[in-house]
């Protein structure tokens, strides 16, 4: 690794929903290749940040660098095509469609069908359960098969950075493995990782850098090892003295 | 039967002339006669009442250009019924207000009916276009037809039937609104009489586009003949789909099957039909032909009965002020009545006419088969004396 | 009795392939922007009278054919989604809604008063077939194989091609359209765009039955509305199987039934199918939230 | 709202009969016709506009009742029912369909609700021109007497507006009142307003219902104003029209009908010089109008004159 | 502070309610007595809300029951509920925008006056004009009375949507995130209010709340809820320190 500048910088961005201020100047850097982790209790601004940064939000002030340029107000199709994938809390499916479909529209922006074709092959490899349902209806999946849909439709477009969020909300624990099985799969072959997790234990366990925002701020950031061990954390998320029993 | 070739040449010959001659503007001197024109101008009866108000315009110009009615200037205001009934009691009612020599208008009957109180208060003539049989039957002695009405077009039809066509079993297809259902009240009753057999009797919706269940319908029925009561474009519709769906049996109908519009929308499906009309603009007079070419060089689109009503309207408001000798507006009603108008002194009446007693009138009419998109007569009735 | 009934099965569809082309509009329209148009019918009526204008010229129909096709994109697509539907839709459905049944009244109007309220004959095909009791006119034939091959290649066009699939993903759902990259706004246009044609296909295909007049939109308009609604109002497919039934339903209404009702089989279908089953035949139940 | 803004409104109200009442020992018998008219319009409208722009549920059945009232006062008084009898019946009587139609706003709301009620309107007209042992069919019935007393142009006037004032004011109080304040709630939230406890199936029903029974009291007018009735100026046109009446003057706004009526009926008379084109005309304004205040004439007027408070 | 033999006003037995195959409320009982203020906490996704709308009859609950001072209201209507004297406010903000401050408050009591028929020929405002303007005070909205709700501030409108649901004295309020948005300063005296609404009016309060500081300074007794199963049920700070609970908030 020798490129050792961040993938992804935000600086002092600003931004909410109408009047509605919830980024206060947040800050921090993505590492290239590695799994970064933002936490923070609900309502610190962390899923608003993630569509700050895709471009569905308009960023008042601040900037946003991808690999060294301002995105700030780019739309999602350039930032697709500068190989960011964005996969959002919750279900983002075309669920009357077919498993295959749903993969093949991952890429429907950047190439014909038939160019899509071998990376929705090289999905379905990847992941085998999804193979098997490629006919079904997106909709007749569970749960964790469906957040692996989405995932696996990110990467059709080859990103070099993955901006996911909440990605075990409403998975079984073991489903929840699986999919972090797969980040640090995706890691491991240079991809960068944005994931914002309420689990934050496991979350951790799986990243190489963390960050806690608290009221649209950066509180704390540093490696997963370090915000683990922080006492601070979970004041921030109980509390009182919850930290001192932990 | 002898409808008099001379004078129908001379009428026309005289009208060719005014219509010639009409650029010098005559110089009036006594106070002009105002007549109020309401007509369906907007709304469904549009394409009815704009030809009905345009015939009344083109008469008033043509009687301006030779002098007027005894030196009085004619002037036209429009009013648009909206082909609704409230509006066109609220435009009656503006005419009135301006009080008008006559009223000539509307043509939906439904209008009509919700006026002739009006100018029957107002003791004003209304001369109106509606065909429907109960129009005059409601002993309102201000309100008068230009044309036939249903009671008398639709006998010679049935005759037609029974005697020349030999027809038993007759399907018949009519437009559910009040001109569609007062015809095919008038002909069930009267083929009764005659004997003839209904085995279809099919309503249909005013602006109905699809006619192929009713035409299969008919086809089931198997009639020897079809009685078509529609408007011209319903009834070119009809003629389509029912050439398009292969019937051939003899088809006779009213006044608008063998319209102009209606031979000009169904093409070479009209061919054959036989209809019965008061005066139609196929009828191959001089006088007739003389007044669609000039109507068509006026206003850019054929004339149908409804233009030539409007243009006799007025021509009846010149002959009964001429009969009192003075403009009386009250009067003019009493001197319609009875009145006998021929063409040789009110050459716009293209037809001798006699004005009932009821306010219907009968200016004859004629027998047409269409024959390679031309109306050709088969039959003239003479008006009764 | 067979054949009466495999010959009202075969009109009926005819008439039925019209109702979709111009029902498969109104869904798209549904679809994409939340368009309830109550000018669709009239939308059918301007091409004929652009085709009518340029055979005026002297021109075959051919040539008015392509020419009407440009106008109607221009006008039913662009003109009406920039000027009308975009500056309305900051407002709400309801508005827009509104909005469109006063459309409706300028067009027809404006129509009458270019046109004049006369109806108008249009080139079409003559005779047919016999096929021993059925009979096929062409007219009906060209119409039935016309709307197939459109849809077909509509449906082709969607589901085969990439921009296709990027107008399915926004129509099933605009923001994960435009989280994939799809430009979301560009999408609505084309289905815009594709309305204006098909509404041109059917100009062309049923004007010479219908004629040509200012107010035919009106029964168009409604009739393709409940077979919009009947099929599924968000379905392309629905409205294919809704414009089919609707137009075998009142074929065989209009012969069996009480003629002077015939008018309000559509309007009864429409009713049971809003009360008992309002995703329609074919459609998927919109998602309400709590 | 505040008390006098709503002592206002209805002022304003109650003062434009006054003035129409007025300036009719100005006009000529087709002014008369023309206000008398006028106060038809605004009742029916006033009735859609409670539906509507109160209660927020799209009616396009407005004409049907207004028929219904009509054929109602057209059939009975010739059989000896007074006139005030025969329209209390009809507007009792589209009370009560309103009632039943308001079953599918229960199910179904928005543009689906438009269809259905669109739908109905057509049932209606055809009920209207088909059976003719009822009510004459397509020839209609003629020579509707006006009631004793009110017989000229100007006594009837003075009764329709009689009547208008008694339906403005029956409307204001209504309004102002905790149902009006339910009906808004229903346009406003649905199920915030479920969750205070207001019954919605009955207050929706309750909209509809007294919507429709003033179209009912509209209808009864009419029939004697124009003293002919058939079934066509009752069809989806006149519904439609209606409801451009309500939102050109300003949906959910008191004193909308009045002004949207109003333009109704001069509009055509002002627009004259067009001619033919006033229709087109008409319809563009909407759209313009629809574009930039959808909240109509008095809504624009409103958002020029005062900082916008509540809505009457 | 709440004796054990008060009595119990709500109570949830075995609510289950299924999406599918997602098992979100997934056997849940408990019980709340009068006058309590009871806390439900829990990580995002974990079934608190679906718990919320089957108290509240805006879901069927798939099994179980749900009991108002000991009668099953299970599937009953929100209207009916509401009648009843349960109260909601909803995450999102949920008040009337464009009637006037006063109007959403005398809406927010006026079916609980009298007959349908009697308010229409009573007094326009129900009779409620008093405690409206009582509860303008309690919420300091006086000087907003006359104002359409969609004018309000955020905050502004929170309180509203807070004193809506108190406007028709009821028995039982489940508030659904009533801090979330609302500013610190706004806040304090808005916990004060509450608090002043339990103690006055003896209002028994649930409240599902994501600001802590506000739910363990304001609850009596606070649950837990994860996976939708409660996993620890008692007072603020012993929850707050319930290992079980930490690990359900961190992960594990």
């Amino acid at each position: 690794m020798t490129d050792r500048s961040p993938v992804l910088e935000l600086q002092s961005v600003v931004g909410g929903y109408g009047r509605m201020t919830i980024l206060n100047g947040c800050s921090f850097a993505v590492a290239r290749g590695a799994i970064t982790t933002v936490i923070g209790p609900n309502g610190a601004g962390k899923s608003t940040c993630f569509k700050a940064i895709f471009g569905l939000l308009a960023v008042r002030e601040g900037r946003i660098l991808l690999e060294g340029q301002d995105v700030r107000g780019a739309s999602p199709a350039a930032l697709i095509a500068r190989g960011v994938t964005y996969v959002p809390q919750g279900r983002n499916l075309f669920t009357e469609l077919s498993v295959r479909e749903n993969l093949e529209l991952g890429g429907v922006a950047l190439g014909s069908a038939a160019a899509m074709r071998p990376l929705v092959e090289a999905a379905l490899d990847r992941f085998p359960i999804l193979r098997q349902k490629a006919r079904d209806q997106a909709s007749t999946l569970s749960g964790g098969q469906q957040k692996l849909l989405e995932i696996a439709r990110g990467l059709i477009a080859e990103p070099r950075l993955i901006l996911i969020d909440e990605p075990s909300i409403g998975l079984s624990p073991l489903m929840v493995k699986e999919v972090f099985a797969t980040l640090t799969g995706l890691r491991d072959q240079g991809v960068s990782i944005l994931m914002v997790e309420q689990n934050a234990r496991s979350a951790l366990a799986i990243s190489d850098h963390a960050i806690v925002l608290e009221s649209g701020r950066t509180r704390l950031a540093g490696t997963a090892q370090e915000i683990l061990n922080d006492p601070r954390v979970a004041r921030l998320f109980l509390g009182g003295d919850a930290g001192d029993a932990a | 039967m002898r409808l008099s070739a001379t004078r129908l040449a001379l009428g026309s010959g005289l009208l060719a002339l005014i219509a010639a001659a009409s650029p010098a503007r005559a110089d009036f001197t006594a106070p002009d006669l105002q007549i109020a024109v309401p007509a369906e101008l907007s709304g469904s009866g549009a394409s009815v009442g704009v030809l009905w108000r345009d015939g009344v315009h083109m008469a008033i110009d043509d009687v301006n250009a030779k002098g007027g009615v005894l030196g009085h200037k004619l002037v036209a205001t429009d009013y648009d019924t909206q082909t609704n009934p409230s509006v066109s009691r609220a435009v009656i009612q503006k005419a009135l207000d301006g009080h008008p020599y006559a009223v000539l208008g509307p043509v939906y009957s439904g209008s009509v009916k919700v006026d002739e109180e009006l100018t029957k208060a107002a003791h004003i003539t209304e001369i109106m276009g509606g065909e429907a049989g109960d129009l005059t039957t409601l002993g309102d002695a201000y309100v008068f037809r230009t044309g036939l009405g249903q009671a008398q077009t639709i006998p010679p039809v049935v005759e037609y039937m029974a005697h020349d066509l030999k027809a038993k079993r007759i399907a018949m297809i009519w437009v559910n609104d009040d001109y569609g259902k007062g015809g095919r009240d008038a002909f069930l009753a009267d083929a009764k009489k005659a004997g003839l057999n209904v085995v279809a009797d099919l309503s249909s919706e005013v602006g109905q586009v699809n006619f192929q269940a009713d035409v299969l319908r008919l086809r089931a029925s198997h009639p020897d003949a079809v009685f078509i009561y529609l408007h011209e474009e319903e009834a070119a519709r009809f003629l389509k789909g029912a050439r398009q769906m292969g019937v051939a049996v003899p088809m006779v109908g009213g006044t608008t099957v063998i319209d102009s519009q209606t031979m000009k929308l169904a093409g070479s499906a009209a061919n054959g039909v036989v209809g019965f009309s008061g005066l139609a603009t196929g009828a191959p007079m001089p006088a007739v032909q003389n007044f669609v070419q000039r109507f068509q060089a006026e206003f850019h689109v054929h004339p149908d009965h409804n233009a030539i009503k409007g243009y006799m309207a007025v021509w009846m408001v010149k002959a009964a002020t001429e009969k009192m000798g003075k403009p009386d507006a009250t009067g003019l009603a009493a001197a319609l009545h009875g009145l006998m108008i021929e063409p040789a002194s009110q050459p716009g009446i293209l037809l001798p006419m006699h004005v009932l007693a009821n306010g219907d009138v009968d200016n004859g009419g004629f027998m047409v088969v269409v024959k390679d998109g031309q109306q050709h007569i088969i039959r003239i009735m003479k008006p009764s004396m | 009795m067979a054949a009466l009934l495999a010959q009202l099965l075969l009109t009926g569809l005819a008439t039925g392939a019209i109702y979709a082309l111009v029902a498969i509009g109104f869904s798209l329209l549904w679809q994409g922007s939340q368009v309830v148009n109550f000018a669709q019918g009239d939308f059918v009526t301007l091409p004929a009278f652009v085709m009518l204008g340029v055979m005026g010229y002297g021109l075959p129909l051919w040539v008015a054919m392509p020419v009407a096709l440009l106008v109607s994109l221009l006008v039913l697509g662009v003109l009406f989604r920039r000027v009308l539907v975009q500056p309305m839709l900051r407002h709400g459905v309801m508005p827009l809604v509104i909005a469109t049944m006063a459309l409706s009244i300028f067009m027809e109007n404006a129509m009458k008063n270019v046109a004049s309220a006369e109806a108008y004959p249009f080139p079409g095909l003559s005779g047919g077939i016999d096929l021993g009791p059925l009979f096929l006119d062409w007219q009906s034939a060209v119409t039935l194989l016309s709307a197939v091959l459109a849809v077909l290649a509509l449906h082709l066009f969607l589901s085969r091609t990439r921009t296709g699939r990027a107008i399915q993903a926004t129509a099933q759902n605009p923001a994960v359209a435009r989280l994939l990259g799809i430009n979301v706004d560009r999408m609505i246009l084309i289905t815009f765009l594709i309305n204006a044609a098909l509404v041109t296909l059917a100009a062309v295909l049923i004007s010479p039955a219908y004629l040509v007049k200012f107010n035919n939109g009106e029964a168009i308009g409604l009739t393709a509305f409940c077979a919009a609604i009947i099929g599924g109002f968000n379905q392309v497919r629905g409205a294919v199987a809704g414009g089919l039934l609707l137009g075998v339903t009142e074929t065989f209404a209009a012969t069996f039934g009480p003629d002077q009702y015939r008018a309000a089989v559509p309007m009864v279908l429409l009713i049971v199918f809003v009360l008992f089953r309002p995703q329609g035949l074919l459609g998927r139940r919109e998602e309400r939230r709590v | 709202m505040s008390h006098a803004r709503h002592a206002a409104v209805l002022g304003a109200a109650l003062a434009a009969l006054v003035l129409a009442g007025l300036v009719s020992f100005a006009l000529q018998p087709y002014g008369i016709y023309l206000l008398s008219l006028w106060a038809v319009y605004t009742i029916a409208a006033t009735g859609l506009n409670l539906t509507l722009g109160y209660a927020g549920q799209v009616s396009l059945a407005q004409a049907a009742f207004v028929g219904i009232g009509a054929y109602t006062t057209a059939l009975l008084m010739p059989h000896g029912v007074p006139f005030g009898v025969s329209l209390m019946l009809g507007a009792l009587g589209c009370f009560v369909l309103g009632l039943g139609l308001g079953f599918p706003a229960l199910r179904v709301q928005g543009h689906y609700l438009a269809f259905v009620t669109l739908a109905l309107t057509t049932l209606a007209f055809l009920v209207m021109r088909n059976e003719t042992w009822l009510t004459g069919g397509i020839g209609g019935i003629s020579n509707i007497r006006r009631p004793a007393g009110f017989a000229s142009g100007r006594g009837y006037e003075f009764l329709c507006l009689g009547v208008l004032a008694c339906v403005t004011l029956l409307a204001w109080w209504l309004l102002r009142s905790p149902w009006g304040r339910a009906f808004m709630a229903l346009r406003e939230n649905p199920m915030r307003a479920a969750s205070l406890g207001v019954d919605v199936r009955a207050y929706t029903l309750l909209a509809f219902a007294i919507g429709a029974a003033l179209g009912g009291v509209a209808g009864a007018l009419y029939a004697p104003l124009v003293q002919y009735i058939e079934p066509s100026p009752f069809s989806l046109d006149f519904s439609l029209a209606l409801l451009l009446m309500v939102v050109v003057g300003g949906s959910g706004l008191f004193l909308g009908p009045f002004l949207g009526a109003l333009v109704a009926v001069l509009l055509p008379e002002w627009l004259r010089f067009l001619q033919d084109y006033y229709l087109v005309i008409y319809a563009a304004l909407v759209i313009v109008l629809l574009a930039l205040c959808p909240e109509g004439l008095i809504g624009l007027a409103e958002r020029h004159l005062f900082r916008r408070k509540g809505r009457a | 502070m709440i004796g054990p033999d008060a009595p119990t006003v709500l109570e949830a037995r075995d609510l289950v309610r299924s999406f599918g195959a997602v098992r979100a409320v997934d056997g849940i009982s408990f019980a709340v007595r009068e006058g309590e203020i009871l806390g439900v906490i829990g990580p995002n996704g974990s079934g608190k809300s679906t718990l919320f709308n089957c108290l509240l009859g805006q879901l069927l609950p798939s099994a179980g029951q749900v009991l108002l001072d000991g009668r099953d209201v299970t599937g009953m209507r929100p209207a009916a509920l509401n009648r009843l004297g349960v109260s909601r406010t909803f995450q999102l903000l949920q008040v009337f925008p464009q009637l006037s401050v006063r109007d959403n408050l005398i809406l927010a009591g006026q079916e609980h006056v009298g007959s349908r028929i009697a308010r229409l020929f009573g007094s326009p405002d129900a009779g409620l004009g008093a405690a409206a303007d009582r509860m303008l005070g309690l919420f300091r909205l006086e000087a907003l009375a006359a104002e359409m709700a969609a004018s309000l501030s955020y905050g502004q409108q929170k309180l509203l949507d807070a004193a809506i649901a108190f406007m028709a004295g009821p028995r039982l309020v489940l508030l659904d995130e009533p801090a979330g948005g609302v500013n610190p300063t706004l806040l304090a005296g808005f916990r004060e209010r509450l608090r002043a609404m339990n103690t006055e009016a003896g209002a028994t309060f649930v409240v599902i709340e994501h600001n802590m500081e506000f739910v363990m300074s304001l609850c009596t007794r606070v649950i837990c809820i994860a996976q939708g199963k409660i996993i620890a049920n008692g007072a603020p700070a012993a929850v707050r320190a319930d290992p079980a609970v930490i690990e359900a908030y961190l992960g594990d």
